[in-house]
Order: structure tokens, then C-alpha cells, then sequence
């Protein structure tokens, strides 16, 4: 059984069927991409599986379990993690405290520990922050761990997003449109990001419209088209797909893929 | 039944002054997301210049008219000098900063003019209509048909003029509303002054049913921003619904159920609504894509 | 046509533009390429006037421009497809493009927007959807749309081809040379710096706060120090 | 760094709570000082809920009139010693919060603030209302809780006011030390999160729904607390301390202070509290200044006080 | 010098009591001061303004006492105010005469704790004795949730079966409501009903008025003490008000008592400087309340032994036979109030002044 399941999944927005029918598997370690046009319903289908909105039909499994319409932050707790392609940042906290929240499933404790500021409660943050120190420094952001966040450049802000969504130590990470406002250099840093968590055994969930990332990473690409799958597959075979050239790549992008390797 | 209908013309002529207050948030709320808790003061300001003008022997829609402009030039001020330069400032800041005003607009009427309680006479005289056994005063439906005109030329200007649009956009992206070329310093401005203005003529309407005096804006405040939000803030349907209901309400608990928990009961419906809708009656409820 | 001289501009007490030279001839297209941080948004900002300027001049169309206004900088033909798109999100789509034409009331705002819905049929498809509803390349979209319905005489557009499929990544760059035979002026920002050295006539490279190079596009293409950190080659 | 921060805060508060009674050259000015302590109490609660998890109440002076009446009603009708009604008044205010919170928090920004209000209206009403228990508008009296009378006999002798402004005082610092440990702790920082983007939060695992439950009840043991303390050393209660007006001065004092500061919501209390006393000389034009001075504060100090003051300190420093 | 201190609401919800209070307080150590002062002293008014919150009253008392060194206190404008002074006033052993009616104040007595205005109680007990004199006994109560109407209204519950009458309607109104017709018209439709009487002050009590000719009531109307000014003829209008009846004070019909009434000088005396100096606005019996207590005051002042707050205490105590705006005062050791009912006079508004009933 696969990790995370996704069964036949869809919603519709005022009688429009953004995602309708989708189902594909995610298994540990294992890089998915999910790819589509504009409007495709890629964030929708996250928004659906991280259980911000709840699905009209189909089953989401994680490890076999039905955790269809579960709230975001059990299913934080079930190992379930996410960026955000419109940015989700705490602007009025420190860089620091951004990622230490997404620590909040490790370091929570009783209130009153907290409010008492009890040894246990002040061990708990310290560990925490400590833990994200290591990881602004893995997305190249320690030099502004003590800065607003709100004062952040937009690449810089994207990349917060990832370490805040590694905070959790999740088992699926959902990552929409990662390298967005980076650069090709940029790109490469989170490429290399995501392998390395990867090959920990994070199962990824990827949307990327930069297509090179997309077909250097993944081991399945998932194609939509208005809310349906139209194609899912490998790399090379998705990439050749007629459908999915008419629809998503242009002829010219995907010659200059399968030109550049 | 002349009870009933006596309950609703009661609950009408509250209503309306309640309509009244709250459409005057409607603009300012709309250009800048601050609820204005300095609008009871234009309505006083509005009842207590026109007073003064009526005691000083102007006629009265000149002095109405008076009193008009002169809230209307408040607002700019309260804008210029206020608002405009806490530019940036949260929404919360700003907000005390209309608190601040209220306090200091109060502060000052009560040395230039005076302390008193002062009514200005009906406009139609105080003989009472006779509907079905109910009574109404002439001046009820002044009110009346001053909340549904205001609401109208409200409900036109926000969809049917550009400049309307360009209010609602600076107070949903400013900075977009002026990447695509509106001033916006002039909309809050614009904002400021037709608020003011709405209140003061609420003002006016009023007084002769609810005298006024220095210290009248704050209930009318309270009551109007309760309104406002019960029919969903920013909407000028909203407004008037939200306004009409909660004076029905209170009138129908007092000559049904207690006067001594009418307004316990109006406060208790606005709960029970906002539960069913988060964002009122009339909200809108665009939520944000993540 | 635009002359930016030694401007430097800061948020609170940090300053991030220390004094950027640059100028964009009438019809050209150039790009400004530089990595995260480096101010090109805040560049872009100046340029509109939403951003305050500390120091330095800007000139547009031989006026100075330093102390214009954001919104009369609009109907001077300075437009901006801002970063992060802003658009109005409680407003519908088509309400959007009509306030990107809010300086204009004739009837061309009807056939420029007749114009947008070609350019991306989408959009016609959603104008009566509230904007904030719409994808996030859809929103992308409409935010170019809104620029183009201010009919400016120099666009300035901040990473337009951020999260946008690559089918049509490759039409805003067809966009962009278009816009030169329509004789607009375009300062463009992007992080896809090939695509936009591949338009441009000519390029800036800034780093922190400063431009620290500047040439042909073919010349900054072929530069190693440009291919090594924004190329990825 | 962070927690010199707070070291530094706890410091600068117990100095100015022990230094000022040496500037003192009368009763009255210890009875103002503890005025502002008790406002304080209440606002550093509003801090929490405001400053840190972004919620607005516009009801809290509600809990302000719960925790008052709680020590002017128990104490007669069920025999409970006064101090020991402090404790029951404010588990009251808790129990009463959570369920009011439960249904009002999913409400935001002003439709909560429209809907506690609400529930601060039906609270003053019924003060108001139920004369037969609650006195009516003109209140109750409050009995007196024998404290001083019991340090009177330790050797510690205190006139009233000198008693309860070190009373008070050493409530309030327990008051803002709970705080601010909270405001670097996880349950904290889920609120300060939260504040900035609900959906975020969420997939980093907050609850959402407790941590603003959490938050309002915590708040309103604060405001219990603070009405309390008033009752006890005014020795009556009248149901205007749980209005309206009450409600939006409380967030006044936070906004002012510095909504999200602990130390700038206790200064926005002192400000609002000791205003009124030095505009006594002004007469007529006491409201005129007050209204100006909040809003010159808002527009120079926009982010509040202490906040303010901090970032220009430190802007210098760089 | 000596300092006297004050603490009334002019501004707040209770500021149509307090402002005229202010003023008459003011005016009286003024005219105190050009006639040279009390035994030669000027005497020096600290007075503030308490909003109608008692905890801000008592803070001032606080500092009247402790910080101004005052040696008596007037003031108190609502219950609730007066109430968390006299503490003050009682712990510190400083003399303080209080404006506000409830009988708790001075009930039981207070050493130091002495009040000018008649109870609610008295108020009450006077309309139900004109009420019985028309033969009215069954009657409608409509008041204001303030405090003046609500303890009012809980006085003439409690009184109302001793004085014979029927309370058959119990209703409230919001002390700024725009609208009571609901209310009247529900007590209206009680069965068997003969009078109606509200209990409340400010604007409520014009906008019932008007609303009762609204709905063509033609029960007779009483009013409480608390609307006994021409203030409120105006905002009721003459001809709504016409035969509107309540208990006042001579104060307000100065002009028509008897030239043998004791009062009528006093009375004329205060009408005449007050409305030179309060620019149009017309006396009530509030104002007049006040001026009770500063004639109270200073005449004690001025015939204590020492101005010490002790020796003025004394003197007020032993005051007897002050004639004062609202009636005629002889305080005692069990008695700190000083009047009897008959210092209330039945008024009758007629032709849009005022009648004496009696
Ligand atoms: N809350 C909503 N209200 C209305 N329509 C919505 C809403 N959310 C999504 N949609 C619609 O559903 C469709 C799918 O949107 P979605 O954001 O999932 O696209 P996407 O594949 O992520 O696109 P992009 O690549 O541009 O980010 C779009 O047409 C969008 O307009
Ligand atoms: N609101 C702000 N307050 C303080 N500093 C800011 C703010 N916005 C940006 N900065 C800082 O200004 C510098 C330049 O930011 P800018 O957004 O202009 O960069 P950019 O080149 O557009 O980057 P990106 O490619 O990531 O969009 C950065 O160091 C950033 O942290
Ligand atoms: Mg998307
Ligand atoms: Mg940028």
C-alpha cells in the first residue's frame, strides 16, 4: 500500500468542476509531480489533500487510513506538510520563529507549563529553535534567521516556506510551485533541497511549472487538465505525450528540454 | 393587530435611525477597511450645528445645509490630519485614531456650542398620521425615506460608478489601486467627506425625533456599527437591513416580550445571524486562494 | 525615454538601493536580472513612485519624475504588472481590467479589453469571477492584462512569467516583443533570465542593491559571469 | 536575546513598581498607581488575545464585571471569603469564556469583535437589569476582604491605598511574568502564528480553534482578575465597568501601548489611567487633549508605544 | 483659604444633572469670594469631573483629601458616585454632602455623610399621594434603565401597596431610545389603568411625552423629580406636555409661591444668578441641590469654631432651619437628610409653564 492514496478526488467552485476524478498513489521516498496549465486545479487538489478544503467526492488515504476532509492540523500531526504558492508567511515574526512554528507539533505542551514558563516548556522551544537554525541554514537563509519575515525578498520568502514545511519532519510534503521567483542558479539549490529530502524518505508531492526541475525530479508526473488527469507516467514518456504538449508544454518547450537533456 | 402595526412603525422609526448610522460606515469602511467610531459624531455634529443655526435664526435647511458642509469639511480634516498621515499604520491604530477623534470632536463641541440637549422642530409638523389604528409621526418617515434614499445613491455609486470601484479597491489593494493610477489620498479623502456628510444629514433627520446633544454619537455609534455588522460591514444593503431589522427587533421584544430585555434580545438575534452568516446578511465573502 | 541616476531607496532605516544607474531608450526592451534580495522589486517600486526614494533622480520622457505622485505616474505611461501580482481580489476580473484603465474613459477601454480577453481567453471565460478565486497563473495573467489596460508608453513588469505554464511563459515573451512594434517602452524583471535576455535588446545585472553590469543582451548572454550565476550553465 | 528581553521587561516593571512610591507624597497617588495596575492586569490580557493571536473583543470589560460582581456576590450569598471569590470569580470568568469563546471565535476580525461585544453588552444588562441581586445601575457594595487587616497584624502597617497599590502591583508582575513566558513559548507562538495566517498555522499542526479558546480564556482570567481588584479596593461595583465604553478603553489602553507588548500595553494603561488626572487642571478641555493625545500617539507611534519606541531605539543602534 | 472640594459627573451619562450642578457650585463660591469670603477667608473650590464612574469619583475623593487637603466634599451626582465618595469621606473623617437621592446613602447614618435631595422615596410617595387624591389607583410604571430610574422605580414598587396604589404595567425604556410607543401602547392596553408614571431624567422622559400624544393617551401623566426643568417643556414641546404632572421643588415656580413663603427669596435669589451666568441654560432641581449644600456648607463653615473638617461636621449637624432651593433643612444626629415630604410641591405644566398643584 502506498503512502498517500488519492482516490477519485474532486470539488467544483459554483457549478465549475475545478478537480474532478483524480486518483494516484505517493510512496515513501518517492518525488510526484503534478503538472498542468494554468487553472489546471493543481492547488486546488493540495488544498484538498492537506485538508484545507474539503473534497465533494473521493478518498484521500494516508497509510491506508481515510483522512478525507481531516483537519490541516491533525493531518500535520498524521505527517502531512505544505508550502503555499500564495505565500503563507507570519509577516509580524522573526524569520527564526517562522520555521520554530512548524516545529509546533514536536515542541507543544500544556498551556499552563507554558504559561508558567516551566523547565520542560523552555526545553521544548530551545530544541526547536535550534532545529530550525539548522534548516534556514539548509535553504541559505541563517543570515536572516533574526529578521522580520515581512521584510524578506520574494525568493527569500519561498524558501522560508520550504524550511517552515520541513520543521514538521513530515512524512508527504507538499510543494507548491517550489522555485517560483528563483532564478535558474536558485533553482538548482532547491533541486538539490528536495533530493536530499527525498532521499530521506519524505514522500514529495511537487507542483513546478519549471519544467527542467520537474523532469529531473520526479519519479511519476501527473497531468491535469481542467480538474482531470490526462496523462500520468514517467518523465520521458509524459514529456512526449501529444495531449500533454498541446495542453501544457508548447511545442518549443519541449524541445528545448529534450535538447538540453 | 394596531398593536402589531404600532410594534413595526416604532420598530420602523428606530430602525431607520439605525439605517442612518450604519450607512454612514459603509464608505469609509469600504475605502479603507477602518470602522469609523467617529461616525456617531458626524451625526452629532450634524443635529447639534443645525440646532445652533436654527437657535442663531437661519431657516432651517440652510441651516441644515450648514451643517452638512461643515461635518463634511470635519471629515477632510479628520482624513488630512489623522488618517493620511498615519499612513501604514494598522488598521487596529487607526481605528483608535477615530476613537481619539470621537473623544476630541466631543470635546470640542461641547466648548464651542454647549452641553445641552437641544430637538430641532418636525419638518412636517407633529401631527400624528393615523394607519390601521397606528400612529406615526410625520417625521418617521423622513427618516425612513432618508435611509432608503442614501442607501439607493450608495447602492449606485458603489456599482455603478468608476469612482465607487476605485473605492473598493483602495481599500482591497492599495497599493495596486495605485499602481493602476487612482489617488487614492483623494478617495480617502472623497471617503472621509461623504461619510461625514451622510452622518450629519442622518443627523439632521433625527433630531427631531431623538434629541440631540454632545454626548448622543456614541450610543448611535454602538447601535449603527451593530447594525452594520449584522447586515454584513461594507455592503449599503447591509446597511439598511441590518438597521431596519435590528429596530424591529427591539420593538417587537419591548411590545411582546420585556421591555427591560430589548435590547438583550436585538444583541441575541445578531449572534444567532452571525452564526448562520459569518459576514452578516449581506457580507461579501471573497476568501483568499493559498 | 526612462533615466534612473544614482537612486537609492531604503525601508526604514535599511537602505537596499544604493545608487542604481540606468537608462531604457525609447522602444528598447531591457532586462534586469539579478538573484533574491538583490532590489529589483524595490527598483520596480521607485519607478512607480510607490516606494519612497531617498536619494538620487529619475527621469521619464525628459521629466523629472522623483516627485510625481504613484497614481499621476500612471497617466504619464509609466505602467507596472507589479510582484505578487496585486490584483483586486474582492472585485471580478473584468472590474479589474476596467480599473486598469481607470485614467481613460473612452470607448477604446472597451477594445483594449476586447484585446486582453484574446491575449488570454481565460480571463474572458472568469470575468464575472471574483479575481481572488482565480489560479494563481490566472491571477498572474490578469495582473499583465491590468498593466497593458493602462496603455503605457513603458511597461515595467516584475517576474510576468512567475508561475505561469511554460506554454505560456513562452507567449508573454512573445507578448513583450510585440509590445516593441506597438513602440512600448519595457523594463523587465525576471528570474527566467534566458527567456528575457532572449527579448531583450539590452541588460542589468544588480547585486545587492547595485547595478554591476550592464550591456547587449547577446553580450551579457554570453558573458561566463552571467551564464555561471543566473544561466545555470 | 529574546529572553533578556523579558528579563529586561520583568525589570523595568518591578523597578517602577517599587522606585515610584518614593515619589510619593500621598495617599492618592498610591490609589492612582494601583489603578493603573488593575487596568493593566486587564490589558495585558487583552495583549494576549489581541496583541498575540489577533482576535478583537470588544465584551472583555464583560469578564471585568463578572470577576467584580463575583466578590461582592459570593462573599454574601454563599459565605465565601472575598480573596477566595478573586479565585472562584475568575475559574467563573474562565468556564464562561470558553463557552462563549467556542462558538464567537469562529467569527473574525469585526464580526468577533461585533459578537463579543454582544456578549459585553448582555453582561453589563444583566448587572444592570436584576436589581434584586445585582443592586442595579447604581451597584452593589463589596465586602472587605480583611487582607490588610491580616498584615496589620504581621507589623506591616499600610493605609488603604499603599496597601493596594503594593497588592495590586505584585499581581500585576505575576500577571505580565505569565505573559510574557507565554509569549516565547509554543502556545505563544501558535497564537502569534495564527495572527498571521490561520492556514499556515493549521498545516504546521496548531489547532486553530483551542489556541484561540486558549487565548480568550486566558484573557478573560486576566480581565476577571483586574475587576476583581477593583471591587475589592473601591468596595463597590457598578455594571458600567462591564460596558462598552470599559471594553473599548481596555483595547484602547493595549492598541496604544502597543497591541503586541506586554510592556507597552501596562504603558498604554498608565497612560489612559493617569491622563484624565493631569487633565484635571485643563477643565473643559480634558477631552479635547485626551482625544488629541491618543491620536498623536497612533500617528507618530503607529505600531503603539513601546513597539515604536523600541524600533526607532534600535534603528539608531544599526 | 479655605478649600472645598467637589466631585460632580458633568460630563457622562448623568452630565444634565452634573453641569447644572457644576455650574451652581461654581457660582456660589464666586459670589462667596466678592462678598469677601467666609469670615474673611477666601474660600478655594478644587473641583472634577468624575463622568458618572464611581471609581474615578472615589480616586478624586481620594485626592480632594489626601492631596488638596480639602475640609469638605459636595458632589456626587449619581448614587453609585456619592456612594464611593462618602468611603472616602468616612475613612478620612472629612465632611461630605451628597447629591444624589437614594436613601442608602445617609440610611443608616453616617458621622460624616450628609445629603440634600430627598429620597426617591419621598418622590414617590408624594405622586402617590396626588395620584390618590384624583382617585387614580391603578397605574402603569415605565422607567429609565439608568440609575435614577431604576432605583426610582424599585422605591415605588416597594411603597406603592402601603400608599393604596396598583402598579399593573412595569415596563423600561433605554435611557437614549428614540421610541417608547410599544411600551405605552402596552401599558395603554391594560385593563382598568387610570395613570401612568415614569421614573427617569435627560431625554427619555420628553420623548415619552411626545410619544403619548403620538398614540392620543389621554390617562393623566406623571413625571418624576428628575425632568423638573424647562428644559424639559422644550424638548417635549408645550403642547405635548400640557397637564403633565410632577413633584418639584419651589424652585421652579419661584414667581408663583406665596410672598410669605419662606423659600421664594432664596429661590429667586438662585434663579436669577444662575441664569445670568449659565448662558441660557434654565435652572433645575439639581442645580438647585447643589446650591443647598453649598448654602449648607458655608453657613457650617462659617460657624464652626475652626475651619477643621471635624468642626465642620459639627456645625452642619447642628444645622437647622436652612432654607434652601429645595426645601427647608434641619439636620440632626439620627437624621443627615433634613427634609420632609412637604418640602415637595405638586407641579402641573400649564400652558408650557409651571403650576402649583396645591
Ligand atoms: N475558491 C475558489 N473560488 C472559485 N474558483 C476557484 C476557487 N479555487 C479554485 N478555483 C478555480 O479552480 C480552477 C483551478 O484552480 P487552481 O488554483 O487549482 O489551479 P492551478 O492548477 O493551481 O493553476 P496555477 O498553475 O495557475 O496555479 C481555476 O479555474 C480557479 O479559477
Ligand atoms: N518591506 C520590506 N521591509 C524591509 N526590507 C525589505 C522589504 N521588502 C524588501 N526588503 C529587503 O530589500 C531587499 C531587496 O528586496 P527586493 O524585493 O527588491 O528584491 P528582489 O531583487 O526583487 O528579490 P526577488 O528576486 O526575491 O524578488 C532585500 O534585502 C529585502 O530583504
Ligand atoms: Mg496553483
Ligand atoms: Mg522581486
Amino acid at each position: 500500500m502506498s503512502l498517500l492514496q488519492v482516490e477519485g478526488l474532486g470539488i467544483s467552485f459554483g457549478g465549475v468542476k475545478a478537480v474532478n476524478d483524480v486518483s494516484f498513489a505517493l510512496d515513501t521516498g518517492k518525488i510526484v509531480s503534478v503538472i498542468g496549465p494554468n487553472g489546471a486545479g493543481k492547488t486546488t487538489l493540495f488544498n484538498m489533500i492537506s485538508g484545507v478544503y474539503l473534497p465533494k467526492s473521493g478518498k484521500v488515504r494516508l497509510d491506508g487510513e481515510d483522512v478525507t476532509g481531516m483537519r490541516p492540523d491533525l493531518l500535520a500531526g498524521r505527517g502531512m506538510s505544505r508550502t503555499f504558492q500564495n505565500l503563507q508567511i507570519f509577516h509580524e515574526m522573526s524569520v527564526l520563529e517562522n520555521v520554530i512554528v512548524g516545529f509546533h507539533m514536536h515542541e507543544r505542551g500544556p498551556v499552563l507549563s507554558d504559561l508558567l514558563g516551566l523547565p520542560g516548556s523552555r526545553r521544548r522551544s530551545r530544541a526547536a529553535a535550534e532545529g530550525a537554525r539548522v534548516l534556514l541554514e539548509r535553504v541559505g537563509l541563517e543570515r536572516a534567521a533574526e529578521r522580520e519575515a515581512g521584510a524578506l525578498s520574494y525568493g527569500a520568502l519561498k524558501r522560508l516556506e520550504i524550511a517552515r514545511a520541513l520543521a514538521a519532519r513530515p512524512r508527504v510534503l507538499l510543494l507548491d510551485e517550489p522555485a517560483a521567483g528563483c532564478n535558474a542558479v536558485e533553482t538548482e539549490e532547491i533541486d538539490r533541497l528536495i533530493c536530499e529530502v527525498a532521499r530521506t524518505g519524505v514522500a514529495i508531492l511537487l507542483v513546478e511549472h519549471d519544467m527542467k526541475l520537474v523532469m529531473r525530479l520526479s519519479d511519476t508526473i501527473v497531468v491535469l487538465d481542467h480538474g482531470e488527469k490526462i496523462a500520468e507516467g514517467d518523465p520521458a514518456v509524459v514529456s512526449r505525450d501529444p495531449k500533454v504538449i498541446e495542453a501544457y508544454l508548447g511545442a518549443g518547450t519541449t524541445e528545448a528540454l529534450h535538447a538540453h537533456g | 393587530m394596531s398593536d402589531l402595526l404600532q410594534f413595526l412603525a416604532s420598530g420602523v422609526t428606530v430602525g431607520a435611525v439605525y439605517a442612518l448610522v450604519a450607512l454612514g460606515f459603509t464608505i469609509i469602511y469600504n475605502a479603507s477597511d477602518v470602522v469609523n467610531f467617529a461616525q456617531g459624531e458626524f451625526v452629532m455634529l450634524g443635529g447639534m450645528i443645525s440646532v445652533a443655526g436654527v437657535a442663531a435664526g437661519l431657516p432651517l435647511p440652510l441651516a441644515a445645509l450648514i451643517a452638512i458642509a461643515v461635518t463634511a469639511a470635519i471629515g477632510v480634516a479628520l482624513n488630512t490630519f489623522a488618517i493620511e498621515p498615519a499612513r501604514g499604520a494598522p488598521v487596529v491604530s487607526l481605528i483608535i485614531i477615530t476613537i481619539g477623534a470621537s473623544i476630541f470632536i466631543r470635546g470640542v463641541t461641547q466648548i464651542v456650542l454647549d452641553k445641552g440637549t437641544h430637538r430641532l422642530p418636525s419638518f412636517s409638523g407633529d401631527e400624528p398620521l393615523h394607519v390601521f389604528g397606528a400612529t406615526v409621526l410625520p417625521q418617521s418617515l423622513w427618516v425612513a425615506a432618508g435611509a432608503v434614499a442614501i442607501f439607493v445613491a450608495l447602492w449606485l455609486f458603489f456599482t455603478r460608478t468608476l469612482t465607487g470601484r476605485a473605492v473598493l479597491a483602495t481599500s482591497n489593494n492599495r497599493l495596486a489601486a495605485q499602481l493602476v493610477g487612482i489617488n487614492t489620498r483623494f478617495v480617502m479623502t472623497l471617503s472621509f467627506a461623504l461619510s461625514a456628510a451622510i452622518g450629519a444629514l442622518a443627523g439632521v433627520l433625527i433630531t427631531p425625533i431623538l434629541p440631540t446633544s454632545f454626548e448622543v454619537g456614541i450610543s448611535l455609534a454602538l447601535k449603527g456599527f451593530a447594525a452594520a455588522m449584522l447586515g454584513g460591514i461594507g455592503s449599503p444593503k447591509g446597511a439598511l437591513t441590518g438597521g431596519l431589522l435590528l429596530g424591529l427587533m427591539e420593538a417587537l421584544t419591548a411590545g411582546y416580550i420585556s421591555s427591560h430585555y430589548k435590547d438583550a434580545v436585538a444583541f441575541f438575534v445578531i449572534l444567532a445571524v452571525l452564526f448562520a452568516f459569518p459576514r452578516g446578511l449581506y457580507g461579501s465573502n471573497p476568501t483568499e486562494r493559498v | 525615454m526612462l533615466t534612473v541616476e544614482g537612486l537609492r531607496s531604503r525601508y526604514g532605516r535599511i537602505e537596499v538601493l544604493h545608487g542604481v544607474d540606468l537608462f531604457v531608450g525609447s522602444g528598447e526592451i531591457v532586462t534586469v536580472v539579478g538573484a533574491n534580495g538583490a532590489g529589483k522589486t524595490t527598483l520596480l517600486r521607485c519607478l512607480s513612485g510607490v516606494q519612497p526614494v531617498s536619494g538620487g533622480a529619475i527621469t521619464f520622457r525628459g521629466e523629472a519624475m522623483t516627485s510625481v505622485p504613484a497614481y499621476r505616474r500612471v497617466a504619464r505611461g509609466l505602467a507596472q504588472s507589479p510582484e505578487g501580482r496585486q490584483i483586486f481580489t474582492n472585485l471580478s476580473v473584468e472590474e479589474n481590467l476596467r480599473l486598469g484603465a481607470f485614467i481613460f474613459s473612452d470607448e477604446r477601454v472597451e477594445r483594449d479589453m476586447a484585446d486582453a480577453f484574446a491575449m488570454f481567453p481565460i480571463l474572458r471565460e472568469k470575468r464575472n469571477q471574483f479575481a481572488g478565486g482565480l489560479s494563481g497563473g490566472q491571477q498572474q495573467m490578469l495582473a499583465i492584462a491590468r498593466a497593458l489596460m493602462g496603455r503605457p508608453a513603458c511597461l515595467l513588469l516584475d517576474e510576468p512569467s512567475m508561475g505561469l505554464a511554460p506554454i505560456l511563459v513562452a507567449q508573454i515573451f512573445e507578448v513583450v516583443k510585440a509590445l516593441k512594434t506597438l513602440d512600448v517602452t519595457v523594463l523587465l524583471v525576471e528570474q527566467n533570465a534566458f527567456g528575457a535576455l532572449s527579448v531583450a535588446d539590452r541588460g542589468y545585472v544588480m547585486e545587492t542593491g547595485r547595478v554591476t553590469m550592464g550591456g547587449s543582451a547577446d553580450e551579457l548572454i554570453a558573458d561566463p559571469r552571467v551564464r555561471e550565476a543566473y544561466l545555470g550553465m | 536575546m529574546r529572553l533578556s528581553s523579558k528579563q529586561s521587561t520583568l525589570l523595568v516593571l518591578a523597578a517602577l513598581i517599587i522606585v515610584s512610591p518614593f515619589f510619593f507624597p500621598s495617599n492618592y497617588y498610591y490609589r492612582v498607581g494601583s489603578l493603573v495596575f488593575v487596568n493593566a492586569i486587564a490589558v495585558v490580557g487583552i495583549v494576549i488575545l489581541t496583541g498575540y493571536a489577533g482576535q478583537i473583543s470588544l465584551g472583555h470589560a464583560g469578564f471585568v464585571g463578572i470577576g467584580g460582581y463575583a466578590c461582592a456576590l459570593l462573599p454574601v450569598h454563599l459565605g465565601v471569603p472575598p480573596a477566595l471569590a478573586v479565585v472562584l470569580g475568575a475559574v467563573l470568568s474562565g468556564v464562561i469564556a470558553y463557552g462563549v469563546g467556542r462558538p464567537i471565535l469562529r467569527l473574525k476580525g469585526y464580526y468577533l469583535a461585533v459578537a463579543s461585544l454582544g456578549f459585553g453588552v448582555l453582561v453589563a444588562m444583566v448587572l444592570a437589569n436584576e436589581g434584586w441581586l445585582t443592586g442595579g445601575p447604581d451597584g452593589i457594595k463589596v465586602p472587605d476582604p480583611g487582607l490588610r487587616t491580616l498584615l496589620e497584624s504581621l507589623g506591616i502597617a499600610l493605609t488603604n491605598p499603599q496597601f493596594w497599590y503594593a497588592f495590586c502591583g505584585l499581581v500585576l508582575f505575576v500577571g505580565a511574568w505569565l505573559a510574557l513566558n507565554l509569549h516565547d513559548s509554543p502556545t505563544g507562538r501558535a497564537l502569534r502564528a495564527l495572527h498571521g495566517s490561520e492556514v499556515a498555522a493549521r498545516t504546521a499542526g496548531v489547532d486553530v480553534a483551542k489556541a484561540k479558546l486558549n487565548a480568550f480564556v486566558i484573557s478573560a482570567v486576566y480581565a476577571s482578575v483586574a475587576g476583581s481588584l477593583l471591587a475589592l479596593q473601591n468596595r463597590l461595583i457598578t455594571p458600567d465597568v462591564a460596558g462598552f465604553m470599559h471594553s473599548i478603553e481596555l483595547v484602547t489602553m493595549a492598541v496604544l501601548g502597543g497591541a503586541g507588548s506586554v510592556l507597552g500595553g501596562i504603558f498604554g494603561a498608565a497612560l489612559l489611567t493617569l491622563l484624565p488626572q493631569v487633565l484635571t487642571v485643563l477643565q473643559d478641555y480634558e477631552h479635547v487633549v485626551l482625544g488629541l493625545v491618543m491620536m498623536l500617539v497612533m500617528i507618530f507611534l503607529p505600531a503603539g508605544l513601546i513597539p515604536s519606541a523600541r524600533r526607532l531605539l534600535r534603528g539608531r543602534g544599526e | 483659604d479655605i478649600k472645598i472640594g467637589a466631585i460632580v459627573s458633568e460630563t457622562g451619562p448623568a452630565s444634565s444633572l452634573g453641569d447644572p450642578e457644576a455650574r451652581t457650585i461654581r457660582m456660589m463660591v464666586e459670589e462667596l469670594n466678592a462678598r469677601g469670603g467666609i469670615k474673611g477667608e477666601k474660600a478655594k473650590l478644587v473641583l472634577y469631573d468624575d463622568s458618572g464612574d464611581p471609581s474615578k469619583a472615589k480616586t478624586f475623593a481620594t485626592r480632594l483629601v489626601e492631596d488638596d487637603d480639602v475640609v469638605a466634599m459636595v458632589g456626587g451626582t449619581t448614587t453609585g458616585t456619592s456612594l464611593a465618595i462618602l468611603a472616602v469621606a468616612e475613612e478620612s473623617k472629612v465632611p461630605f454632602i451628597s447629591l444624589a437621592g437614594a436613601i442608602e446613602i445617609i440610611d443608616p447614618v453616617k458621622p460624616y455623610v450628609f445629603k440634600t435631595p430627598h429620597t426617591d422615596r419621598m418622590a414617590c410617595l408624594k405622586i402617590f399621594g396626588d395620584m390618590k387624591s384624583r382617585g387614580l389607583t391603578k397605574i402603569g410604571l415605565i422607567s429609565g434603565t439608568d440609575g435614577f430610574g431604576a432605583s426610582m422605580r424599585a422605591q415605588c414598587l416597594t411603597v406603592a401597596k402601603s400608599s393604596g396604589i396598583e402598579i399593573v404595567a412595569d415596563e423600561t425604556y433605554g435611557p437614549k431610545d428614540a421610541d417608547m410607543t410599544p411600551q405605552l401602547t402596552n401599558i395603554r392596553n391594560k385593563p382598568g389603568i387610570q395613570a401612568i408614571l415614569n421614573s427617569g431624567f435627560g431625554q427619555g422622559p420628553a420623548t415619552i411625552t411626545r410619544n403619548y400624544a403620538q398614540l392620543g393617551i389621554t390617562l393623566p401623566l406623571y413625571q418624576s423629580h428628575g425632568v423638573a426643568s424647562n428644559a424639559f417643556i422644550e424638548l417635549s414641546s408645550a403642547k405635548n406636555a400640557e397637564g403633565v404632572r410632577l413633584p418639584g421643588t419651589a424652585l421652579l415656580v419661584g414667581e408663583l409661591l406665596d410672598p410669605k413663603d419662606p423659600q421664594k427669596a432664596v429661590v429667586l435669589a438662585y434663579k436669577a444668578s444662575f441664569e445670568k451666568v449659565a448662558g441660557g441654560a434654565p435652572v433645575s432641581t439639581f442645580g438647585g441641590y447643589a446650591h443647598d449644600a453649598m448654602r449648607i456648607l458655608t453657613s457650617a463653615i462659617a460657624k464652626a469654631p475652626s475651619a477643621k473638617p471635624a468642626a465642620i461636621r459639627d456645625a452642619i449637624e447642628a444645622t437647622t432651619g436652612l432654607v434652601g432651593t429645595t426645601g427647608t433643612y434641619n439636620y440632626s444626629k439620627t437624621d443627615h437628610l433634613g427634609l420632609d415630604l412637604s418640602a415637595f410641591r405638586i407641579l402641573e405644566i400649564n400652558n408650557g409653564g409651571w403650576k402649583l398643584v396645591q
